[in-house]
């Protein structure tokens, strides 16, 4: 990860090429579920993000200096989920108390993401391409990016399907399933673009 | 000589001359029948409360409905003669009207006048009383009370008077021969509201498909202090008051304000030549020119008396060419469609137009194709095809986020559309059901201070 | 006297969905024309079977939904030539059947039908058809002019033939799919379309302009970009299937904004991306971005200025 | 050995994750209406965020701000909504069960027509237009404003008059508030012997616009033996809570007005 | 939930009326990842299933004990150890399945389902009853998953189980085995599904309109 081009290129193969959602399918519940409204998914996008972000780190620190250390590796899943859990409580926490209006917008999707594939799946991730820490940070960072891509362009289809005559049986999640699929083969331009 | 004009817009049936060509060059004629129907309520605002009886002998310009209050006018016996009844007929809106029906005795004697003079020297304060006591209204298709128009509350000024001869819509061309046959009356119409406004910037308005009406105007206009004639662009809704004010003084009528809000008044060309006969001869608004074009034999452009009844003006114009449709008042992008030929007409009605068979037959609306050609219209600016998706659903939220209260109903979208949906009137629909909740919203409100 | 009584307005514009979709038909012809003289009857065989197979598909699917059946609006047939165009002219029966209802039963019917689909049906069809049988997509074969004797034979990519002078690829002697080949033929179909008013210039023109810069930007050399947008598919994209009204956004900067970046995205999947053409996807995905296009990029509305100007 | 770590690591990483938010806890405490973590004990727990709302929590609280509705949790099943409900002391229908009725039976064909409409379908619309396409006021235009109100498609057109179906009508009244002309009104779903006219005219201008009018001529009146009917302002009404159903009025109304469903 | 319903009540509620995957749609992200082939599929419902099991038991024996502030927590703990035991067995008995289900193995401790079970179910009933919903909806989620898997292996390459069914001369779709197929797939079963409950339910009307 020595120069900004390398940063670069990784962020591109996390957001376009590897998307977390379209090619990774990770945190599918909540981007099938919160991804009605714009605004709504801003924020989840948004929170993901934070939340990942320090989780990667959070890990990557427990997995190499507590984990590697004491030969304890099968453990990781555990750990990790127990650092996630309580770190997403003390931000719902601090969140509530600090800032009331940023609470409003972004805290209400935190215990959301506790139960999220996507923050998992990023710590074992970065686990098992045993990335350094600035790397498994920003992988947190950008694969989170991916995911805010994802939900908003799902948000803007969707909102432009509410006036469409869509037939009952396929109302609500079967429409978003295959308006996704097709995304999906969308965001296949990008393989290899890295 | 430098054409201005508004944003976005259309041509409507350009390519048969916006259907102008059948009455554009025909003189105006008089024309009286035996009976008229007069309507209590012709204008916006309350309307008017009969004073005569069944029996009662009139004259012409007697006054036979009074005002209700600031937002009305008083109405007058358009012919002299006996009342026949006075009683509730259908109306062109919702409900029936009162109304008071005269059998015309063709002796047309006047009442007792009060003229005011020459333009030039008459008292300002004057000016708006006799137009009050003249009962006119706009004469361009909207009739609001022109004297409600021409006062201003609390400290608002106004720096610009507009006279719309830009009669944008189609099949009419009433205007278009008034400008051409008495040019110099609405030049007096005018200076007399500069004067009662104490104004020095008059500014008539007349698209470039009417080059000799220009010419006429500004010949009217020679001598005149402060008044200039502008040529337009030929486009609809160019006679809208918002595009007027915009294409001429670049200023924009803020979202539910006034163009008054702007320092700037539009009166119509009509409205100018009544204004003229109020105050130099002292008549009150008894007769307008209407073009009657269409499917009848021999279209004309009629000065008729207020209340005269379509079946009796169709025989004027050598009755039906072939089996009528649909008749409407007015243009075809705004008309109001008739129920029956018995309908008299009102003081704001510029047209009668008459449609045959195939042209009354509209085809039923297909999806929407995203085509974005009403959004390119919209002389607003506004989304139509979204504002209709929140109207069918009766999402009246929705439609106000949209700005649905912005859109002047003014059909350029509906006619762009090439799935043939009904825009226009689902605005209409929007607009009246979010009206009706702010009016009960706002009597609740006072019902509460009341209490 | 019973009079009829409709609301305003009471006259339309001449213009109907159904004219708009004669339009874009005739605009394809003189490529599908191009097509089939290059490639001979094969390329007749895949465009007709296309049309037939979406037309049947819309038809079907409007009688078991027991909705109204509006093949009349032609839009199936649209969408059946232009996807018939994407294809190369060696495609085979099944692929092409399959590609026509994938594209009009799950792009299009299942959405709600005309007007309510977020992807271009074609373009979608095509996408999926690459991800499914790539070889039989990019199997390309050089147009033999209907000279006998002359054997087709096929080749990578388009884009490999280097060699092609500038004018070869104008008037289309180099292989490729039924409908890219020939330029001047696409040409002469947006001349068309600009002509009746069908499309508005900025997505077409503004399209290939991005993709001649970021080429010329990425490769340094002006003669590549030239060749970029001259050789594959930028062309027919841009004029035929970016233009598409239902996926494209409506107001005139988000229309800029859309073909801009799609060009963007073109010229990245082809210098940087596995796949040999990028038009597929950067229109698509630039369809997935166009309704948050239209809603953050609105056009401004009368009566919100801020100021006050004097007369 | 290992055993031994794996358990200490465990526990020390719950003892220190545990003080921490403890003491977070407290620090940060912020009261919430305690109605919320009831609802919130109902849902499903899952945050699938299937209701579209923001996990459970975003859920519950937008139940106790009324925002949502107390439906929304599918996984939370059908003991959920109750419990719910009972929380947001909303009664479940306790009282009679309301249904809207359509007092006007003037279909196509019976009731005269004015004109012939083919303009935008909405009978706000068409009553504003020369006073609507059919001759009678009080007449259902049948162009659907009630159907498009409706959350629970209980109404349905049919051959230009509204039809409510009772199973479906839930009588939240949005129907009543979209009719221009005031057709439907919520009457109590056992009283199902109804007048389907509201024509105020005189006698003969009612026969005139519509064959199934009420003329009011008061016969239904003098033979219920209940007292049940008045004859007010030119039609019969009949009281709800006097009318014993038993349609002896039904039988005798001479314009086929008073239907029994 | 706590009314006595049948233990085959119980059973059969997760796999038809309440299937987590095609009723409740949670669980989305295995079911869209892991079911490129039908033995995937079967593992991944097996590996889900017994944790499922395992967990309500533990869970329902425990639920006296937790507090309910920290029930989440704990619950999570109890999810991965089950988890990480089934881990380490298909490591060593089944390795060539646990390389291709890959990284949804861990994943299955935050599946939906799995938690919204333990805190909707087990955690207000016995631990027969909670055994058997675990059971329930693992075989529901188990079904469900072999079935997409089926299909997409069948049309990605016209196979099932392995076992070549559409002859040689078929030409796989490789689209459905990728990641749009998967999407796909799941939202047309879906819709499928809806399709089917709603004709039954309206036969099932229409024959109590003409009994009534």
């Amino acid at each position: 990860m020595s120069s900004i081009t390398d940063v670069l290129l990784f962020m591109v193969s996390c957001i376009l090429t590897n998307n977390f959602i379209f090619s990774r399918f990770l945190g599918c519940c909540p981007f099938l579920g919160v991804s009605s409204k714009v605004e709504t998914s801003v924020s989840m996008g948004l929170a993901v993000t934070f939340v990942m972000t320090i989780a990667s780190l959070f890990c990557w620190l427990i997995y190499n200096f507590l984990l590697i250390p004491m030969g304890l590796t099968y453990m990781s899943t555990i750990s990790f989920i127990l650092v996630i859990a309580a770190l997403v409580q003390f931000v719902e926490m601090f969140l509530k108390k600090s800032s009331p209006t940023l609470y409003s917008a972004l805290g209400i999707y935190l215990p959301l993401i506790t139960t999220n594939c996507a923050v998992l799946g990023v710590a074992t991730l970065n686990m098992n391409s045993s990335y350094g820490l600035l790397q498994s940070v920003l992988n947190g960072t950008f694969s989170a990016l991916g995911f805010l891509l994802a939900i908003v362009l799902m948000a803007g289809v969707r909102e432009r399907l509410e006036s469409s005559k869509i037939p009952a049986c396929m109302k609500g999640f079967p429409i978003t399933l295959v308006s996704a699929g097709l995304m999906a083969v969308a965001f296949m331009g990008f393989s290899g673009l890295v | 000589m430098q054409k201005k004009t508004f944003r976005r817009g259309i041509h409507p049936l350009h390519s048969a001359h916006e259907g102008k060509t059948s009455t554009r060059n025909l003189e105006i004629r008089d024309y009286v029948s035996d009976t008229v129907i007069i309507s209590m309520a012709m204008n916006i605002g309350a309307p008017a409360k009969p004073v005569v009886k069944k029996g009662d002998q009139v004259l012409v310009g007697q006054v036979i409905g009074e005002a209700q209050g600031f937002m009305s006018v008083p109405v007058h016996a358009s012919v002299s003669g006996e009342v026949l009844a006075v009683e509730q007929i259908p109306s062109l809106g919702a409900g029936p009207q009162m109304a008071v029906t005269i059998k015309n005795d063709f002796a047309d004697n006047w009442v007792e006048l009060h003229p005011l003079g020459s333009v030039e020297h008459v008292d300002p304060a004057k000016v708006i009383p006799a137009i009050q006591a003249a009962g006119i209204t706009g004469m361009g298709g909207a009739s609001f009370p022109t004297h409600v128009k021409l006062t201003f509350g609390n400290g608002k000024t106004c720096d610009t008077i507009i006279v719309n001869g830009a009669e944008c819509e189609t099949h009419l061309t009433a205007d278009y021969r008034l400008m051409l046959e008495n040019s110099t009356r609405i030049v007096d119409g005018l200076r007399a509201v500069m004067r009662a406004l104490n104004v020095n910037n008059g500014v008539i308005a007349i698209e470039d498909n009417k080059m000799e009406a220009v010419a006429a105007m500004q010949k009217a206009v020679q001598g005149r202090e402060g008044v200039r004639v502008q040529v337009m662009r030929t486009k609809y809704p160019q006679g809208g008051e918002k595009q007027l004010i915009e294409a001429i003084t670049g200023r924009q009528v803020p979202s539910g304000g006034l163009p008054i809000d702007v320092h700037a008044v539009v009166l119509n060309v009509g409205t100018c030549a009544a204004i003229a006969d109020a105050v130099i001869d002292g008549k009150p608004l008894i007769s307008r020119i209407t073009t009657v074009t269409g499917a009848v034999r021999k279209p004309a452009n009629l000065r008729l008396r207020i209340g005269t009844i379509t079946e009796d003006i169709i025989g004027e114009c050598g009755g039906y060419a072939e089996t009528p449709g649909k008749i409407f008042f007015g243009g075809a992008m705004t008309g109001m469609c008739l129920p029956n030929d018995q309908m008299p007409i009102f003081k704001s009605t510029n047209g009668i137009v008459v449609f045959n068979e195939k042209e009354s037959k509209s085809k039923d609306e297909s999806p929407c194709i995203h085509c974005g050609r009403c959004v390119a219209a919209c002389p607003i600016g506004l989304n139509p095809y979204q504002i209709k998706v929140a109207a069918d659903k009766s999402d009246f939220e929705a439609a106000k986020k949209l700005h649905v209260m912005d859109c002047i109903l003014c059909g350029s979208c509906a006619y762009m559309c090439p799935s043939r949906r009904w825009l226009t009137p689902s605005f209409k629909f929007a607009k009246d059901h979010i009206a009706a909740e702010a009016k009960a919203k706002q009597a609740a409100a006072k019902g509460g201070e009341q209490k | 006297m019973s009079l009829r009584i409709s609301t305003a307005p009471h006259v339309h514009s001449p213009v109907t969905t159904q004219r708009l979709m004669l339009y874009v038909l005739i605009a394809l012809l003189p490529a599908a024309a191009m097509g089939v003289y290059a490639f001979g009857f094969s390329a007749l065989l895949v465009l007709g079977l296309a049309c037939v197979s979406c037309v049947c598909a819309e038809f079907l699917w409007q009688k078991i939904a027991r909705q109204p059946v509006r093949v009349g609006d032609l839009s199936a047939l649209v969408t059946g030539l232009i996807l018939g165009l994407n294809l190369p002219p060696t495609a085979p029966w099944w692929m092409v059947v399959i590609g026509s209802f994938f594209a009009i039963m799950i792009v299009k019917q299942l959405f709600g039908g005309l007007g309510d689909n977020f992807l271009n049906p074609a373009l979608a069809a095509r996408a999926v058809l690459l991800a499914s049988w790539p070889v039989h997509m990019t199997h390309y074969v050089t147009p033999t002019f209907f000279k006998a004797g002359v054997d087709a034979v096929a080749t990578a990519t388009p884009l490999a033939t280097k060699g092609a002078s500038l004018m070869e690829l104008f008037l289309g002697q180099i292989p490729g799919t039924i409908g890219e080949v020939s330029k001047a033929a696409i040409l002469a179909g947006l001349l068309i379309l600009l002509v009746t008013g069908t499309v508005r210039w900025r997505i077409p023109v503004i399209l290939v302009a991005s993709v001649f810069c970021w080429t010329w930007v990425l490769t340094g050399s002006p003669d590549a970009a030239l060749m970029a947008i001259l050789s594959g598919g930028v062309l027919f994209g841009a004029v035929f299937m970016a233009t598409d009204y239902v996926t494209s956004p409506i107001t005139n900067f988000a229309q800029i904004v859309y073909a801009f970046l799609a060009g963007l995205i073109i010229v990245l999947i082809r210098q940087y991306g596995s796949y040999p053409e990028g038009v597929t996807y950067g229109i698509l995905l630039m369809n997935i971005a166009s309704p948050l296009l239209d809603r953050f990029l609105p056009q401004r509305i009368y009566g919100y200025q801020k100021e006050v100007k004097k007369a | 050995m290992t055993i031994l770590y794996a358990g200490l690591l465990l526990g020390a990483l719950g003892i220190i994750f545990g003080g921490v938010l403890t003491f977070a806890s407290k620090k940060f405490h912020v009261e919430v209406d305690e109605r919320v973590g009831k609802v919130r004990e109902c849902l499903g727990g899952a945050n699938c965020g299937a209701c579209g709302y923001p996990g459970c929590d975003g859920f519950a609280a937008a139940v106790v701000k009324g925002e949502a509705p107390i439906n929304g949790c599918a996984p939370a099943g059908e003991k959920g909504v109750k419990a719910i409900a009972a929380i947001m002391g909303q009664e479940v229908a306790t009282s009679e069960k309301m249904v809207a009725r359509v007092l006007c039976q003037g279909e196509n064909g019976i009731a005269k027509e004015r004109y012939a409409y083919d303009g935008y379908q909405s009978c706000a619309t068409a009553a504003g237009l020369a006073g609507g396409p059919k001759d009678c006021r009080f007449a259902c235009l049948g162009l659907g404003d009630c159907m498009d109100k409706c959350a629970f498609g209980a109404i349905s057109m049919k051959d230009g008059i509204a039809h409510v179906d009772p199973e479906k009508c839930t009588a939240c009244g949005a129907c009543v508030k979209a009719c221009p002309r005031s057709v439907l009104k919520l009457l109590p779903l056992s009283s199902n012997v109804i007048v389907r006219c509201r024509n105020s005219d005189v006698a003969r201008v009612a026969r005139a616009v519509c064959m199934d009018a009420c003329i009011g001529c008061g016969r239904c009146k003098k033979e219920c033996q209940y007292e049940a009917i008045t004859v007010e302002g030119g039609f019969a009404r009949i009281n709800p809570d006097k009318c014993t159903r038993c349609g002896a009025c039904a039988a005798v109304c001479p314009c086929k007005c008073i239907t029994i469903d | 939930m706590s009314e006595k319903k049948s233990l085959g009540g119980v059973l059969m509620n997760g796999i038809v009326t309440e299937n987590p995957t095609f009723r409740l749609v949670l669980g989305t992200c295995p079911t869209l990842a892991v079911t490129t082939s039908a033995l995937n599929g079967l593992g991944m419902g097996a590996a889900a299933t017994f944790v499922l099991v395992c967990s309500n038991v533990a869970i329902s024996m425990l639920r006296k004990f937790i507090p309910d502030q920290v029930r989440i927590p704990a619950f999570i703990v109890v999810i991965c150890t089950f988890v990480t035991m089934v881990q380490l067995l298909m490591q060593a008995f089944v390795p060539a399945l646990y390389d291709s289900l890959g990284m949804f193995i861990p994943l299955i401790v935050v599946n939906c389902i799995i938690l919204a079970r333990a805190e909707a179910f087990a955690s207000k009933n016995t631990p027969i009853a909670s055994a058997a919903d675990g059971l329930g909806m693992g075989i529901g989620f188990t079904l469900a998953l072999t079935l997409m898997g089926s299909i997409r292996e069948l049309i990605g390459n016209g196979s099932v189980f392995g076992v070549n069914v559409l002859g040689a001369s078929y030409e796989p779709m490789l689209l459905i085995v990728l990641a749009s197929g998967g999407f796909l797939t799941f939202g047309l079963l879906l819709g499928t599904f809806n399709l089917i409950v709603k004709k039954i339910e309206q036969k099932k009307t229409k024959k109590e309109a003409q009994a009534a």
